[in-house]
Order: C-alpha cells, then structure tokens, then sequence
C-alpha cells in the first residue's frame, strides 16, 4: 500500500498506524501523528487503519524559539 | 538579600519563579542548550513541531536533553503563515507531550517576523474554544494587546523588535503601556540582544521575557545565560524597588555644608 | 555558574571581587546606608570629609556603622571646586585614616557638578607627586582621561551622565573609546539611575561603576541595591560573554524547513 | 586664649592639640586637625602647641558620593 | 536651486507640490488657521464633521477661512471607535462637499488614540467599495499596512507616536519598513513635535506628513509653520540626495599632507 | 513669510544672515565645492592652510572658485595637535589673505578627531593676545565652554560627534546647557550627517553650524546643501517660534463633542 | 411635529428637509443632512417629507486634525 | 646656494624672497611666506635677504572643514 508519508511517497504494509510506527522503528517516541489532516489520540493507534493515499504526517518537538 | 526569592509568576494554570523563558533554537549541539538554559535558571522553554526524520529514526532528539518532568515544555507555532497552519500544529504538539499551554505566533512576513494580527486573533479563538491556554506573540500595539487578553489569552508577548535582530526595544513606552493596562502577565519576546536589553524590559514592569538568539549566538552561551538570568532578576528587582527621579540637572551626593574653607 | 566568581579588579594596590562601588551620600540614616551597602555586595564606600559638629562631639557617625576593617574606604573631594581645597581635603583624610587611595574629584559648575578639568590635572599631579593613589571623576572626553591616565592616576572615572540625574549613560561611544584606550581601569561615575544603566555601562566594557543617589533615593533601598549587584554582574558577564550581532532585520529562531504543509 | 576652630571663634584652655582633643571630649576619634593650614600629625599631638589666633580644623568622614 | 521644485506627489486623483498636509485643529481663531497654513505652504488640510449649532446658525465657520477652491479639504473620522461611525461620518461628508478623499481613522482608546487595525480594516473595505479614495491612519506595523495597501487605501498613513503628544518618531525602523515595501504614498501622521522631526521622517523615505497639534501649540503658529515648511523640503531633498555614510569614528575634513612642519 | 529673513548671526566684527558656515574639504572637484557652498545659502566657508606644491605652481587653486570678496573666509588649524603649530597656521594665514577671524582647533587624537582642551585653551591665549577673533572647536562639556568664553573667543564651537561621523548630536543637553550659558555665540560644529541633525542642532539654541563631510559626501552635493539650507532656517524657526510640549499621552486634534452618535 | 434634530428634541412646522432648512435659517450652507441613519442627497431636499419622530442629524465642517 | 623649500632641499639664486617668488614663478598669489619660523610680511619681500640653509616655507590656502 502506498501512503504519503511526511510529504514523501512510501510504500508501506502497515494496516493501521500502530503498525506503521513499529514498521518505522518508531514506537514509544514524543511524537504526533496526523492522518488526513485530523489528530490521531495514541488511544487510537491500533484501531486507526491505514488506506490507500493516505497522508501521514509524524511529528516531533525541536529546537525553536 | 532580595525581596525576589518569593516573587512568583502564574501563566495559566502554571507558576513560575523564573521570570525567563528560554527559547531552544540555534544553539551549536543539544548539550550547549541544556547548559545555557540551565545557566539561565530557566523553569519553561520553548520547543517547534517538524517532521520526524522518517530514514533516521534513531537521531538524538532536544527531549533527550531538556527533561519535560524538569521543564515546562512550550509548543510554539514558529513558521506558521496562517491561523489553520498554527491551530492544527498545536494539536499535533499536544497530543505528542500532552501540553495544554502553548506560544501562538502567526507571522506577516520573513524579513520582519512580524506577527499578522488578524491571523493571530482567528488562531486565539480557535485554540481557546479548544482549550488551550495560549501566550500570544503579538506586535507592540496596546489595542491589539487588549483585545487578545479580552479573548481569553493567558499571557501576552509582545516583541521587542524583531526576532533575533537583538536591538533591544523599539518602543518602551508602548511596553510600559500594555503591561500597565493588562491583567495576565506581559512576557516582552524577540529582540533582547544583551543583559542591558533584558533588565529594561523587566524594568518596564514586564513580568517575564523571552530570550533565545541572544543566548544562543553568544560567544559563550552559559556565561551569557548566566548574565541574562541576572538582568532579569536585576530589572525586576529595580521595577519594584522604585527607581529615583531622573532629573535634568546634578543633585549633589555630599552635603554642601562644612567645608574646611567656610 | 558564571565565570564571573573569580573574576579580579585590581585597582592601585587593591584588588576586588565586586564592580559595585558604593556612595554613602544621601541616605535617610546610617542604618539603611550599611544595608543597602551590603545589599549591593560592594567592597569599597566612598566618604566625604566635613568638620566635625563641635557642640555635639557624640552625635553617631557614619563609621560607627560601616567598618573600616571590612570595606575600603574612599574618601573623596565632593564639593572641591579649586586645586587647593581638593588636595587639602584629601591629606586630611590619609592623617585620619590612613587612606590611600582617594576619589579626586574638582567640580567646575554647581549646576551640572561636572569636573573642571584643568584643575583636575592640577590637583591630581600635586596628589600623585605626594605618593596618594588616585582616581579620578572627569568628563567622558577620551583625550583628557588618557591625559589623567598618563600623569598616573590609578582608576579614571569618567560621568554617565551629571551627579545624581539618573539619567544613565549620555554617551556610551565615547565611554567604550576611553576604555579601549585605557591600562587602568575605568569606573563609570555619577548618572546611573536605575539597574539597566548599569549593566550597559559594564556591557562597554567598563571595569566597575560607583552608585549612590540610584540607591539611595530608591523608595526601596535595599531592593534596588540588590539589583544593582546583580545588574553589575549581568553586565560584567556580557561583556565577557560576547554578545550576538546587531541585525536590522529578523533571523528566526526555529528551524525553516520540515513543516507539515511542505 | 582665642583660636579659630572650625570658622567659628572659641576661648580654650588647651596648651596643644592634645589637650585640645580632651577639652572638646574627641579623644580617640577617626578624625584629622589642621592648623594653620598644615596637617598636624596624630604623633605631633602633644608637641603641637596652640597660640592665639590659631586657625585649626577638626574634621572627621560623612556620607558622601 | 533645489531639484525639489518639480517633485510631485500624487495621492489617488489628486497631484500636490506641498509635502506638508495641514491639521485645522486647536487653533486659537479661525484667523491663525488660515495664516498658518498657508506658512505651511501645504495644499490639502484635514477638516472634522459635527453637528450644526442649531441655535446660533450664523456662527462663523472655518471654510469661511479656509477656501474650498484653493485647498483639497481632506474629511476624516476623528473621534469614531468603530467602523459603522466612520463610515457614516465621511458619507456625510461627501455628501456636504462632495469630497471623495478622505482620511479614515477608527479610534481604539482615548489614552492613546491608537487605531483599532481590526476595525480600520473593515470600515476601510466599505468605503473603498463605496468609491471613497482612503487614506487611512494605522500603527507603524508593516504588515497591517501592506494589508491596507491591498484593499486598496491610496494612502497608508502609519503614527510616529501618539496623536497631539510631539515626541517625535518612536520606531523609525517601521516607517523605513513601511516606505519601502509601499506603492502607494506613506504619509507619517501623528507625533511630529517640531521642525527636526518633520525632516527625519521625510529623510525615512516619508512621501509626506500630517501636522496638526506642533503648530497649532507652537507659541508662534505661523513661524513654526514656516518651519515645518522648511523641515520637509529639507527632509525631502536629504532623502533623495543620498546621505553620506554614518562612521564609528572621525574623518578628517582637511588633507592630511602638506603640514608646514612635516 | 518667515520672521528668520532679517534674523542676524554677530560673531566678532561679522554679521551674517546664514547661519550655516560650510567646509571646503572633501569635495570632488573645486567647481563642485562653489555650487554646494552657493546651494548652502553659505557666507562664511572653512578653508585649510598647507604647503604650496613647488612642482607645479600653476595648479588650480581654491580660491580661484571662492571669491574672497563674497564669501568671508575663515583659516582653519586642522590637523595641528599641539598650540604652537595651530598659531603658526594661522599667523601664516592672516599673512597670506588678511583674514582676522580664525577658526582654531588643536586635534586629541586622529581617531577621534576630538580637541585636545588644555592645548586648545593655551593656543587661544595667544591668538587672542595677538588681537586673532577666535572661534574655537571644543568638546561639549560647559565648563571648557564657558572658560573658552572667558578668555575671549568670539564664538565656541562644541562638536556634536566626531569630525566626518554624521552620527548627529551625541549628547544635546551639553549643547543645551552650553548655549543657556554663553554670550558669544555657539556654533556646532562637527558630527552633522543629515538635514534633520542641522536642525535638531538648530532648535537646541545653537546659533549656526558648521558642515562639511554631510554636503561633499552625499551623492547629490548640491541637493543636500539645500536641503542643509532649509534644515538651518527650519531649525533656527522652529527654536524661536517656541515648540509645543512633549505630552506622555495622546491629545486629540479634533473636538471631542458634537458626534452625529451622541 | 416633532424630530429629534442633532439630538434634541424639537417642534417644526416644515413638510421637507427644504422647508426645514428655511425653518433653520440654513439654506446655503456646506452642510449634510441624514434622515434617520440615511444621507439626503441635495437634490432630494424637496422631496423628501419629514415625518413625526424622524431623526435627523445636520452637520458641518470643522477644525479638527 | 642652498635652501630648505618646503621641506626639501632646493638649490636658488635667488637672494631675497621676492626674488625667490620670481624663481618659482609665484609671484601675486595668495600666499604666506614663513621664514626660519618667522612670518615675512608682504611688505617685507624685497628687504628679506635669503641666507644658505634657510628653512623656507610657501604656504596657500586649500579646502578644508
């Protein structure tokens, strides 16, 4: 399945976005998650699928000012 | 001695006794950040929302240095154009780290980084009816200023000239005249350039200040920390002691009596 | 931690860890003079020397309260508008206490109170010849501090501003060219009003400043003393540090790139 | 005999500044004498004797910027 | 001989050669108005609309003095704090003289007489959809007033400080701002407090001022209007002859060679 | 109409109806220097005196542009740092044109360009002595001014900023107190860079300026000597007409009753 | 009849917004006329009648900055 | 013989300074003649006799603030 993954085309397997932070090596960050544009709650990870084109964006907290 | 030891600062739900506010951006490492900041005696800092790096997943992160259990931890909407842009980067940060209170910036302009107001009083809106609790990076204007309070705002930030330019205060009064008219706490952001700077915007009775280039592009960033946090002790210290009269002429400091050759 | 704690002043055969020189003129009794004195962490106090009250040898004086063994005393020439009395003052003061190192200071205007500098030269080769260690209060011409620099004086002490205006710095160029030229150390005298000048007087690079009329005619004395100890340390430290560049415009402070609308 | 003490005329007793000090009650005081115009030194104090129409100075140190 | 003589202004339908628009208020008489004004060399002056006396309808009147043929009279809003009153103000007016240039200014408080940009912004869209050409008085923020521009004001009219208070430019920083990103003309308005002041701000780039109150207040109405006549061409041709550079230090005016003892 | 048209300017045995005294150095061609000083509305210009190049005795020569007997022509002593070269200067200068009023400075400093006042004062002594009408380049501080007064110069002549700066006036409350003070009159001299430093100068009391580096280093010389023109009588205007208050706070321009809404 | 004129309350007899010119003694003048929070063009003085309780507002120009 | 003219060493015939003048083809300018430090009136030219070693200085006016 192919997603739009932080602004990039990805091919993934993940079904849901749980998933596709283990397929990213990224579980247990300080991070966010946005799936077309909505907020996904960490509550939600497992229950969220993932479809076709979907635009992902994973986020974390940098230096700024 | 100083009457400031119990001097505290409410933001929101939160209290503070520092009266600085760290920024996190610019400094060389993330080891140079946590140094400054703690030499600045700093108890919050400001952090931006980006993408995680997706191919490298395993990069040192500013969260590994700056302890959320330590530091309150301030989501800021740094790069943000427009309100939908800042309004939905602030739910991301608060769902990443659970933090409610925020620094709302929409800005006009590159060049300047000046804010765009209407932008800023439509973004307000929406995260207070979401129930953040935002500090709002606003220009110097005391009407703009009031109205941002008037909707719900926990604290206002207005610049002091633009960011990371380091000239200190454009205008001192409009500062003076929107901390004297507010009833949540003025926190003077952008333009501190040195400790001087900082001290005379405490002086003007401002009840924090934002300081981040100025820390960060010092020659020694901890010494310059460590000065910043003394200004702004300084300065608050000097805006409740009551500073003298000034005065267009001299006033002698020894009595002008009893001299040998009366 | 700043690197400010051991950082010397040596001033004739003196050394000093605090940049606060204190007035003693001015206040409302001895007692907030030795509080507001320590407050403000100076070393060194400045004295005047008047005749003493004939028909009331008793009466409390000021070094009943602010000890000789503790702090160095300065006597100095206020009120001297000629040679002659300035240099008769201060051998007064050595018979009496032993002292040294004095302030010279010749004035040439009641009005303005600053310092004739023709007489001041005069006096201060007269002083130096009879083996006194002399600093010395002078405009802020560079041209005639080096003139004093040169005839020996050991500390020059150029004004901010007129005696007790608290009007802060009028020039800061030319205290800055005064202290890029100098071998001794320069102390920036009269016209501090409130803590930010001194921490700018100090961010020019100057080696310690004197306070008095900012202190003491501060509603809260001690409050504002602390706050010039502080605000002299913040100054001294950014001096140190090496400040961030002036920019006419702004430079964010947050990463430009990695946005979530990208 | 008359002495100048202090700008003001005084009659003392006092033979020199020694006793001068005792007569005024300012022995062992942080204090400086001019007579004549000329410092007298604390170890000339007994030496220093008073004629008529000395003029002499009794300072001590006051607050002063 | 100054190149300033065919220097042409033009603000919406209207061309001028004066630079200085004059205020009609505060003065003493009717009499002073028209004298002053035209020391002031200036062609175009503000009028205010109030209600007619109805009691006393032959009382004399400033366009009695102040003649319609011979000046652009300019309508604004003084005293409106919204935008319905603004708008209704200058229908009024136009309707009165058929004046289609019009300075609009929506008020935010009575301290300071700053605008409120919010409501500035609406009432400006209405009248520009009515046909009014607007010139509109704003805060020194560059982005409210591009955003005035883009709505289609002819004139974006940014304050030096507070109305009637004369103490000059506060943050000449955003009027150069201002000036450069401008198509349209920038008039400073507000602040001017002597002939000096009127020059910086045409020396920033000013394509004109609005003086009211300096000569209104001045002791002599007409020679300070004389002056500001002066200061504006003076302001003006230093801005398009091109200022030599600032320097850190001196420059000597003399060659140095040729000294009769080298 | 201006009451400045028959306003005369006195110094020793001259009278003036400008009060702008132009420099003749820097200039980029002689032809250039005569239309800038005609453009200046000048009557009095500096001139410097040096050595005759042996090699080529037909050079054009300054005064070959400057008429003698239209402009009055005051020697100057730039570049001398000592008492003895600045009489020679200009003993060989009443020598050569006759001329009697002299414009003494003895230099500090070549970094600074500021008066050396105990050489300045000495070099004054004998000039005067030797029946010279002196003006004289000083610094700003009053008591030099007001010795200078005392020992007969015809006109002192305070520096705003360093020579060829153009930072303006560093410190105007010197200028202030110097001009309160004097009989003779004051004019500044060195520091001017723009129209708007001419006349803020100007409405300070001074009675004239000297200007140079601010005429022959714009890129328009001609343009910014009228624009120094008019800035001279704008200020000049502006300080007798008598200038409104500064005001902390607004005050409205237009009647605050008769609203259409009340 | 009765209007409120510039905020007041007052009797007039005039029919129009002509007649009440006349009535004022302010024909001729640079003046603007609203009826009830509407502008009258100058042209519609005559026919426009004034009715009980009409609010009408009459103004000029004055010195203001 | 030989003079200091201006600061360089110059070979002259001339024998007095108006002569000087003559020689170096300057004669009614606007100039001051110093010499050995000594001002030399104009009306003083012909009577001032040149000596060998004569320090010499012409001076002019030139631009200058």
């Amino acid at each position: 399945m192919e997603i739009h993954l932080n602004g990039e085309q990805k091919q993934v397997t993940a079904a849901n976005i749980a998933e596709l932070l283990c397929e990213l090596g990224m579980e247990n960050r300080m991070i966010a998650i946005e799936r077309n544009l909505e907020v996904v709650p960490k509550s939600k990870y497992n229950e969220t699928a993932l479809s076709n084109g979907d635009r992902i964006e994973v986020v974390h907290m940098i230096g700024g000012g | 001695m100083t009457l400031t030891d119990n001097d505290e600062l409410k933001i929101g739900s939160h209290t503070f006794h520092s009266r600085l506010i760290a920024g996190s951006g610019k400094y060389k490492d993330f080891a140079t950040t946590k140094a400054a900041t703690e030499a600045a005696g700093a108890e919050m800092i400001t952090v931006a929302v980006r993408r995680v790096n997706i191919t490298d997943p395993d990069k040192e992160n500013l969260l590994d240095y700056i302890d959320p259990e330590k530091y309150v931890i301030l989501p800021n909407t740094a790069g943000c154009f427009n309100a939908e842009d800042a309004v939905r980067t602030l739910k991301l940060a608060r769902e990443a780290g659970g933090w409610n209170l925020v620094k709302l910036e929409v800005l006009g302009d590159t060049e300047t980084l000046y804010p765009n107001v209407v932008e800023t009083i439509t973004a307000a809106e929406q995260l207070i009816a979401d129930d953040f609790e935002v500090m709002v990076y606003t220009n110097d204007d005391p009407i703009v200023a009031r109205r941002l309070e008037e909707i719900g705002c926990v604290a206002v930030m207005p610049l002091g000239n633009p960011i990371g330019s380091g000239r200190g205060l454009a205008n001192p009064f409009n500062i003076r005249v929107i901390k004297q008219r507010a009833k949540v706490p003025i926190v003077v952001d952008a333009g501190i350039g040195t400790a001087s700077d900082a001290a005379r915007a405490m002086e003007l009775g401002a009840d924090a200040v934002l300081i981040n280039t100025a820390m960060a592009e010092a020659k020694d960033e901890c010494l310059m920390a460590s000065a910043m946090r003394d200004a702004v002790r300084a300065g608050r210290a000097a805006y409740l002691a009551g500073r003298m009269p000034k005065r267009a002429f001299a006033s002698a400091s020894s009595p002008t009596e009893g001299y040998i050759w009366d």
